[in-house]
């Protein structure tokens, strides 16, 4: 049986040597984050059956569970994992033809690594441990951020640097009470004597560790960052920040208010943010005439939708929110991938430019529509059944706070519905821009149509059969929720 | 005197990340902002080894002179720091690259002016 | 061979005509012509039918199933033969233009979805069903560009805002009854009070009433009727709208039944009443719109809304004869409509794309056939006696002055005033007086045109004047929703209702027409004359066009223009726009200035600290 | 009006910190240790103490902590160094058009000669840093910011010394691989990755502590490598 | 059976020559009223007779169709109004001395409706002349009819809410028990008498036909048989609105007898009012029709719902 700690270690060791390789032959380094992610898919796959049976705990330096860093492969952690390898090779795949210019050695270095501190965030079992591979992951990203090195792109990497600083100092500050509160590190260990502690003291040690966290997260109103990061990265890594590294942040937050804590009391309060979250981001990307940024803004509204979810409390809020969180990374990526040779062609991102794309570019515009509705939560998409989920795991809260709340946030998905449907129009209705150019009249390379042709199939796929995750689901909100059990399951009995 | 004696190394460590946050949120000036970071770094840092700090405590470290384990302090917040202080450098390091590439696109350090991107 | 089949082969037929166009234009259109005849047919077949079986078990835990019943059937002809009929009419009207493929394609989606929702037999099914036909109609009518886009978004926005409402509120009753399947929910629906009751049924009531155009929540309808491509329109107004009402039917009287739904009841309104309150506002105001247009489809449309409120004013009357009327109403108004549109449809496709009733004129000489059928249509519209439209219409009058509501009827009864006004000003605009020069040579509409018209034509005429066949119809479904069905006879209905025998008036009338002719015949033989000729004494016409139609209603717009506004529109615009504004102005948060953002993070860590300092939180 | 705004939000967490380590909260005599309040538990700080040696046979627990017990968020931590130097170079190196450089002034020779007498000592001393981590105070992290700190002197001593960037690519990416490559074979060897497979060796001397002197010799290479690197690309001769 | 037929043939040739009569009589009332010695009764006749001879001019099929639809309409109308007779026994109305044939299909509602088959087939027949005058003859007819159909509808219903039933018969059957409809809802006879003249189209609301400034408006094109037909049913619509008026407010008749007599009465009412006003304009007449008598008969409806529901 393999280890899940494989999914770590073996891509940052091929990350390692890619450097080498880009020494050796040129061409080599634009195949290896495919690999890694291959790998990683694989082996998450085969590992979740197992996983939904009994979380997998795998300790580190051969020590038991509190002695050292141990990683908590549960149903949650592996279903995340999965989603990360996939949204991971496609994009990688996608970047092979689509990063041409600049350091490209050093960006497949850091897409993998990226990649590798989102699967680190989601595995780990230790708090400590949790920061780091939540740092790789943001430093990854800074960097990648700033990559095509144009002034949006690098004042984007500057702005999200200094606030994603900020956060992590808060998250060290939260980690460093919680250390001294219980001198352990274990998230298990923590959980377990969280009751012990008097709650004012942990509680400036959540209130730390949800807004560093949350800075990831882009939780209102923590998420100034991630319209200007999501829009100045190069589209692979929009879709990587917007499917991925988002929802690791908010991973880290859920862990961290459900398992460590278990503090249920504030989740009206969260309640509260994730509308605000959302209503914000549909409303900012409502008039946005950069496409990237709308699809950034939008991202903050989904993320409103998943923390609302999660907020729920209950099992079938979680597992609603978390199917939010898959239909999301499938949409999301999907759209920031086919936009991305839009842009590419057109040399413009004004929403305007993708006019009449529906004939110049019909596949890469047909997965785009898919995308768009999926997002916009209309069936047989998986977007409409993530909806329904979330809509009826509010509506089972049977708390008027909760009904209000949703009535809210579909406020929200009308305005999402209003724009995104006005740029499918756009793609099949309004004639071209008069100076398109000729080469605008061409579809993205193999490399990329395959990547967006996955997704949307994908996305189709599980909107008919949600089957396919539903089971998954219901398990990782169960290791989301279940404190007791996660404790037993690291600690032993 | 007394209260506060015993937390006088958190009254330190705390101060310098208070400092360092609100270097950030004021001052203008891209190369002072990331100053502040590092002076909350510092704070942090500070922080992470005080939690593990047992007063009279030494080193962790076992030499010929010092067998017995007792009075040694913690040394878990000790490896810790020196992961915080590694990431504390790797920020700064990105974080002065990024300065010098935003200086050469806008020819200016003054946050006011670096608004590129908004709403 | 039940519903399954026929949903697979709609739903295939949809599927693959697209790849079809990629391959030939020909084999595409045969193809979907045989797909939604090939429907009908099997819907016929298999009518009245009853079963239920799941067809997908346990998507997110529920299970989807299949029903049919009367209610179903009747709606399923309906949608099947108004589908095929626009079909037909589409293979010459979109021949030629771009995204062909697409439009047949989504075109038999929309009616396959239609057929899915009549099928279903949980609500969850129905809601997808419901949904795949918002977005399919909504990427129809963006169809003709242009100003289409306007109409699309609106049109799709407001679906958006209809299908949350519905979503919330059926999955209210899931979490209040842990079942979304109709005959089950039925049963166990009264367990909870009337006030949850009543929110869900105010919840279903916004989306029904949105896709069914009901005031005020009709604002998409004029302009997405008027811009879709024309086959459409006919879909839209003569059946994806009565989506909307098989929705409230389904809702109102399988699923809350009528003794819950009567029960809903304050002291002085109850939930029906207000419902066909805004049915009769919905008859008055759109109506009187609808004569003020000078776009034929847009007349249309409007004509549309107003119809739509007869329907609801029937149906929410709870009444065996009002939801008999309503429903008999609803089949007839999607044939007439339906007819109406691929008239103006016709005569846009061989006019250039000219629907302005201003421009038009004499093409009674051009397209004669085409004239005929639209009469039919308009005077079934109207509900003039011998039409089908009569019927229904008197059914729904009969309920009113049965149950004593004088105002309502008086709505009702004024609305069909109206619609005589508009009638004849889309039938006087288009088809009569003058022939503009540029027309003169115009060609008749294609057969494939003409045939839908003709069949549309037929089937008014000989449901009026033997309503009995769709009234048989009609009488089981209103049997199921629990009432007593109306003893209807091939010829009309017999005494218990009200005497009504259309036999006997069409003969009467027959032989009434017979007399004058025979009286006509033995006078002297008329002399043909150029229309000039009497009026003009044959010489030309200095500004070539004598036809009055410009402002044709002038007095009566004069009179009413200030009253006679879309109020609801406008009031939807002000809001969105004011939304727009504030969203913009909200915008402004994010600053630009990394220091603001920094702010926000620690503001909201302050938020944190604050609040538990102060409250206790946890 | 902003610093205004600013010293209120930081009064409300400054009080909220403080009243977290108030007397009130805190107990009287706990207040050396944060942890005192958990202090029947078993402490994680203790158990290495009393039980490291034993354990991995380093006399520096703390670098025993380090590579072992968290030695996988030091992977991270090298990980975390490996990308500030990857991306450095990317945010750099993407530079479109090179800002005129002004040529610097060659520095005069005492200081040259100065620095390259002093370059293979402070390697040296580096090197011995990370050997020695596991029995003194240091190691990789330590030595290799001391080993880095010669190629800064060079940098700042021997103006036009050219710093070759691909000798630190290659070393940073074995070094890292020979890391990764150590903790496989520990899950190879023993079902856990980073598992301390080697024989201990007798405590306190040079060869002991079994692999963890291995990998701090990865990490000081690495460290040092990719902090070199990082000078090389902020001197912008990196290409 | 027999009885049915000599019905359905009899009432359509009493309306024919009652509503001729009534065209001369209207003129002569008229000129009397005007200090004129006028043109004899029988004019209209000899008018029609004349017309039916002359050759008139044609436009198209339906421009004649829709004479013949306008007089068939009207004729057909004529079948569904009781014209006088007793009730014997109001639970059947198919066994009584009524003279209606087609009582028992549909009742008001039906009349209703086909009254619109006069102004429908003028307005389509003039239509396709591409007259400007005829046209907007048309457009001024159908202004009028919705502007009188507003209260005439709201008198309709107040008199059927009144009975509760929407048969004619029943309600003159009502009438004959328990007392006339004038009585019974006044204010509806009132406003229904107020609006009398805009249905039948004299003055001051004859601004349909209006000679002088439209050339006869929906008549302008019109010749010869045509022409003489179309006189024919401006007779009978004069009948039937009459007729009405009569068997909704007056208790119909007991016999033809009576029942013509009743109708003399109020069609001489009517015009002698007419005869001294002048004709007005169209948005006169909308504004006159909405005003007195729709708010007459509203009144009258909501007293009858009120006392309905007390």
């Amino acid at each position: 049986m393999v280890s899940p700690i494989l999914l770590i270690a073996v891509p940052l060791g091929l990350a390692f040597i890619t450097p080498l390789l880009g020494l050796a032959r040129k061409g080599a380094p634009r195949y290896v984050p495919a690999v890694a992610m291959l790998f990683n898919l694989l082996v998450s796959v085969s590992l979740l059956p197992d996983a939904l049976r009994a979380p997998i705990v795998v300790r580190t330096a051969g020590w038991a569970p509190p002695f050292s860093i141990h990683l908590v492969a549960g149903p949650l952690g592996l279903l995340l994992s999965s989603l990360i390898a996939l949204i991971g090779l496609l994009v990688a795949v996608y970047g092979m033809d689509y990063i041409r210019e600049g350091a490209t050695t050093r960006y497949h270095v850091l897409s993998i690594l990226i990649l590798v501190g989102a699967t680190g965030v989601v595995l780990t079992g230790d708090v400590f441990n949790l920061f780091v591979f939540f740092e790789i992951l943001c430093i990854s990203s800074y960097a990648l951020v700033a990559y095509w090195g144009d002034s949006a792109s690098v004042e984007a990497g500057a702005k999200y640097l200094i606030q994603g600083a900020i956060g992590s100092s808060f998250v060290l500050i939260g980690i460093g009470l919680l250390y001294g509160a219980f001198g352990a590190l274990s998230m298990a260990d923590i959980a377990a004597n969280v009751s012990s502690v008097s709650s004012f003291r942990l509680f400036v040690s959540l209130a730390f560790l949800i807004t560093g966290f949350g800075v990831e997260a882009a939780v209102f109103p923590l998420n100034a960052w991630l319209p200007d990061a999501h829009s100045s990265a190069p589209s692979s890594i929009s879709a990587i920040l917007s499917g991925i590294a988002i929802k690791a942040g908010i991973y880290a937050v859920a862990r961290v208010v459900y398992t460590i804590y278990g503090a249920q009391s504030i989740l009206p309060f969260v309640a509260l943010l994730s509308v605000a979250t959302l209503l914000i981001g549909e409303m900012c990307a409502f008039s946005q005439n950069d496409i990237k940024r709308l699809l950034a803004y939008s991202s903050i509204g989904q993320m409103g939708l998943i923390v609302f979810g999660l907020a729920m409390a209950s099992a079938t809020g979680v597992s609603a929110a978390l199917f939010v969180v898959i239909s999301h990374a499938l949409a999301k990526a999907l759209l920031f991938l086919a936009s991305g040779y839009m842009i590419l062609r057109t040399g413009s991102r004004e929403v305007s430019s993708l006019n009449g794309m529906g004939t110049r570019m019909p596949l890469t515009s047909l997965c785009f529509t898919v995308g768009a509705f999926s997002l916009v939560g209309l069936p047989p998409f998986v977007g409409f059944a993530s909806k329904f989920m979330i809509v009826r795991a509010a509506l089972e809260t049977a708390d008027t706070f909760f009904v209000v709340l949703l009535a809210i946030a579909l406020i929200g998905t009308v305005i999402e519905g209003a724009y995104f449907l006005r740029i499918v129009q756009g793609l099949y209705f309004k004639p071209a821009p008069q100076q398109a150019r000729e080469e605008t009249r061409k579809e993205p390379p193999l490399s990329a149509l395959v990547p967006v042709g996955v997704l949307a199939a994908l996305i189709v796929a599980v909107g008919l059969y949600p089957g396919l995750v539903e089971r998954a689901l219901g398990a990782a909100a169960n290791d989301l929720l279940d404190r007791d059990s996660y404790v037993q399951n690291v600690m032993g009995d | 005197m007394s209260l506060l004696s015993p937390s006088i190394h958190y009254v330190g460590c705390f101060s310098l990340v208070l400092i360092g946050l609100y270097v950030v949120l004021v001052k203008p000036n891209l190369i002072k902002v990331i100053i502040g970071i590092n002076l909350m770094d510092t704070g942090v840092n500070l922080f992470l080894v005080t939690v593990g700090y047992i007063q009279g405590g030494t080193a962790p470290i076992f030499s010929e002179a010092a067998r017995q384990p007792e009075g040694m302090v913690d040394p878990v917040p000790q490896a810790l720091v020196l992961t915080a202080i590694v990431i504390g450098v790797s920020v700064l390091a990105l974080a002065l690259a990024l300065t010098i590439r935003v200086y050469g696109h806008y020819g200016t350090l003054d946050l006011r002016k670096i608004k590129g991107l908004r709403w | 061979m039940g519903a399954g089949a026929i949903l697979t082969v709609a739903l295939a037929g949809a599927g693959l005509s697209y790849p079809l166009g990629l391959l030939s234009a020909k084999v595409r259109n045969v193809f979907a012509t045989a797909v939604s005849a090939l429907l009908v047919c099997l819907v016929a077949a298999a009518y009245g039918r009853s079963g239920e079986h799941v067809y997908y078990s346990g998507f997110l835990g529920l299970d989807l199933i299949l029903r049919t019943d009367a209610l179903a059937w009747f709606f399923a002809i309906t949608v099947s033969l108004v589908g095929c009929l626009s079909v037909v009419f589409s293979l010459r009207y979109v021949r030629g233009r771009e995204k062909v493929s697409f439009y047949y394609f989504a075109l038999l989606l929309v009616n396959a979805a239609m057929l899915g929702i009549v099928f279903s037999g949980d609500l969850l099914s129905f809601f997808i069903f419901w949904e795949v036909m918002s977005w399919a109609a909504y990427l129809l009518i963006s169809y003709n560009r242009g100003r289409a886009l306007y109409a699309g978004l609106k049109y799709i926005v407001m679906s958006i805002i209809g299908s949350c409402a519905m979503l919330v509120g059926l999955l209210s009753l899931y979490a209040a009854h842990d079942t979304l399947v109709i005959s089950e929910l039925a049963e166990r629906i009264g367990s909870r009070g009337t006030g949850f009751l009543l929110g869900v049924l105010v919840a279903f009531s916004i989306g029904f009433g949105i896709k069914s155009a009901m005031v005020p929540l009709h604002t998409w309808l004029p302009d997405a009727h008027s811009e879709a491509p024309s086959p459409f329109s006919a879909v839209l107004s003569g059946i994806l709208i009565k989506m909307g009402i098989y929705g409230f039917v389904l809702v109102m009287y399988a699923l809350v039944g009528l003794k819950l739904l009567l029960g809903l009841r304050g002291a002085w309104v109850s939930f029906n009443s207000v419902l066909c309150w805004l049915g009769a506002i919905g008859i008055l105001i759109p109506t009187f719109i609808a004569v003020l247009q000078t776009d034929a489809k847009r007349l249309l449309a409007w004509s549309s809304i107003g119809q739509i409120g007869y329907i609801i004013l029937g149906m929410g009357f709870a009444t065996s004869l009002g939801l008999t009327g309503a429903l008999f109403h609803t089949f007839n108004h999607a044939v007439f409509k339906a007819l109406l549109f691929l008239a103006v449809g016709a005569v846009e496709y061989r006019t250039g794309g000219v629907r302005d009733l201003n421009e038009l004129g004499g093409l009674i000489k051009r397209m004669p056939v085409t004239f005929a059928c639209a009469l039919v249509g308009g005077l079934g519209l109207i509900g003039v006696p011998l039409t089908s439209g009569f019927v229904s219409k008197w059914l729904i009058y009969k309920t009113l002055i049965a149950e004593g509501h004088p105002f309502l009827a008086l709505a009702a009864l004024v609305g069909t005033w109206g619609a005589i006004l508009y009638v004849y000003k889309l039938l006087h605009n288009m088809f009569l007086g003058q022939l503009p020069e540029k027309y003169a040579h115009l060609e008749a509409a294609p057969f494939t045109m003409r045939l839908p018209l003709v069949v549309c034509g037929s089937i008014i005429i000989l449901f009026g004047i033997l309503p009995g066949i769709p009234l048989g119809a009609v009488g089981p479904i209103v049997g199921s929703l629990g009432l007593e069905p109306v003893q209807a006879t091939l010829t009309g209905f017999g005494p218990q209702v009200g005497p009504l025998n259309m036999v006997s008036i069409f003969a009467a009338a027959a032989l009434a027409v017979l007399a004058v002719l025979l009286v006509l015949r033995a006078s002297a033989a008329p002399r043909r004359v150029a229309q000039e000729d009497s009026y003009a004494a044959g010489s030309p016409v200095p500004a070539g066009r004598y036809h009055h139609t410009v402002r044709f209603y002038d007095p009566l717009e004069g009179a009413t223009i200030g009253y006679l506004r879309d109020w609801a529109d406008e009031f939807y615009t002000r809001v969105a726009g004011g939304a727009r504004g504030g969203f913009d102005g909200l915008r402004r948060i994010y600053t630009g200035d990394v220091r603001n953002y920094v702010m926000y993070i620690v503001c909201l860590l302050a938020f944190l600290i604050f609040v538990q300092m102060v409250w206790h939180i946890w | 009006m902003r610093r205004l705004i600013s010293l209120s939000l930081l009064l409300i967490v400054a009080l909220g910190i403080s009243l977290c380590f108030s007397g009130a909260y805190f107990g009287a005599e706990g207040a050396n240790r944060a942890g005192k309040l958990a202090q029947d538990r078993v402490n994680f700080g203790q158990r290495y103490n009393s039980r490291g040696l034993e354990e991995n046979g380093a006399g520096n627990i703390v670098a025993s902590v380090v590579v072992n017990y968290r030695g996988f968020d030091t992977l991270g931590e090298v990980t975390v160094l490996f990308i500030a130097a990857v991306g450095l170079a990317v945010v750099l190196s993407t530079r479109r058009e090179k800002p005129a450089r002004v040529r610097a002034e060659p520095a005069s020779l005492v200081v040259f000669t100065g620095c390259r007498f002093l370059f293979p000592l402070i390697l040296l001393l580096g090197s011995y840093i990370f050997i020695h981590g596991h029995l003194t105070p240091g190691g990789g992290f330590q030595g290799g910011a001391v080993v880095a700190s010669g190629f800064l002197l060079v940098y700042l001593g021997c103006r036009g010394k050219g710093l070759r960037s691909a000798g630190f690519t290659v070393t940073e990416s074995l070094s890292g691989l020979a890391f990764v490559v150590l903790a496989l074979v520990g899950l190879a060897v023993g079902g856990s990755l980073l598992l301390n497979f080697l024989p201990k060796g007798s405590a306190l001397t040079l060869f002991s502590g079994g692999v963890i002197p291995i990998i701090y010799v990865a990490i000081g290479l690495k460290v040092g490598s990719e902090l070199g690197s990082i000078i090389a690309n902020l001197s912008g001769e990196a290409p | 059976m027999v009885t049915r037929i000599i019905q359905l043939l009899l009432s359509p040739l009493i309306a024919l020559a009652v509503g001729v009569l009534f065209l001369g009589l209207s003129r002569k009332i008229i000129a009397r009223i005007h200090r004129r010695y006028g043109p004899p009764l029988y004019q209209p006749v000899i008018d029609v007779i004349r017309m039916m001879s002359q050759r008139s001019i044609s436009h198209g099929s339906l421009f004649e169709l829709g004479v013949v639809l306008a007089l068939a309409g009207s004729l057909v109308t004529v079948l569904f109004i009781p014209l006088g007779g007793t009730v014997i026994c109001r639970q059947n109305p198919l066994a009584h001395g009524v003279l209606c044939p087609l009582s028992s299909s549909g009742g008001l509602l039906v009349v209703m409706y086909l009254m619109l088959f006069g102004p429908l087939g003028l307005a389509l027949g003039a239509g396709d002349s591409a007259n400007p005058n005829a046209s907007i003859g048309v457009s001024r007819k159908l202004l009028l009819a919705l502007a009188y159909e507003v209260p005439f509808l709201l008198v309709i219903l107040a008199v059927m809410s009144h009975y509760r039933t929407i048969s004619i018969t029943e309600i003159v059957a009502r009438q004959q028990e328990s007392g006339w409809g004038v009585l019974s809802v006044p204010l509806s006879a009132v406003a229904a008498f107020l609006i009398l003249p805009a249905m039948l189209g004299i003055r001051p609301f004859d601004l349909v036909s209006a000679p002088q400034e439209i050339a006869s408006g929906p008549l302008a094109e019109y010749g010869g048989s045509y022409l003489a037909l179309l006189a024919v049913q401006k007779g009978v619509h004069l009948f039937v609105v009459i007729a009405l008026y009569v068997d909704l407010f007056l208790g119909g008749g007991v016999n033809l007898a009576t029942f013509l007599v009743k109708m003399l009465v109020v069609f001489v009412a009517a015009e002698m009012i007419a005869a001294v006003l002048p004709r007005i304009r169209i948005e006169s007449a909308v504004r006159f029709c909405w005003k007195w008598p729709t708010a007459l008969a509203l009144l009258q409806m909501a007293i009858t719902v009120l006392s309905k529901s007390v």
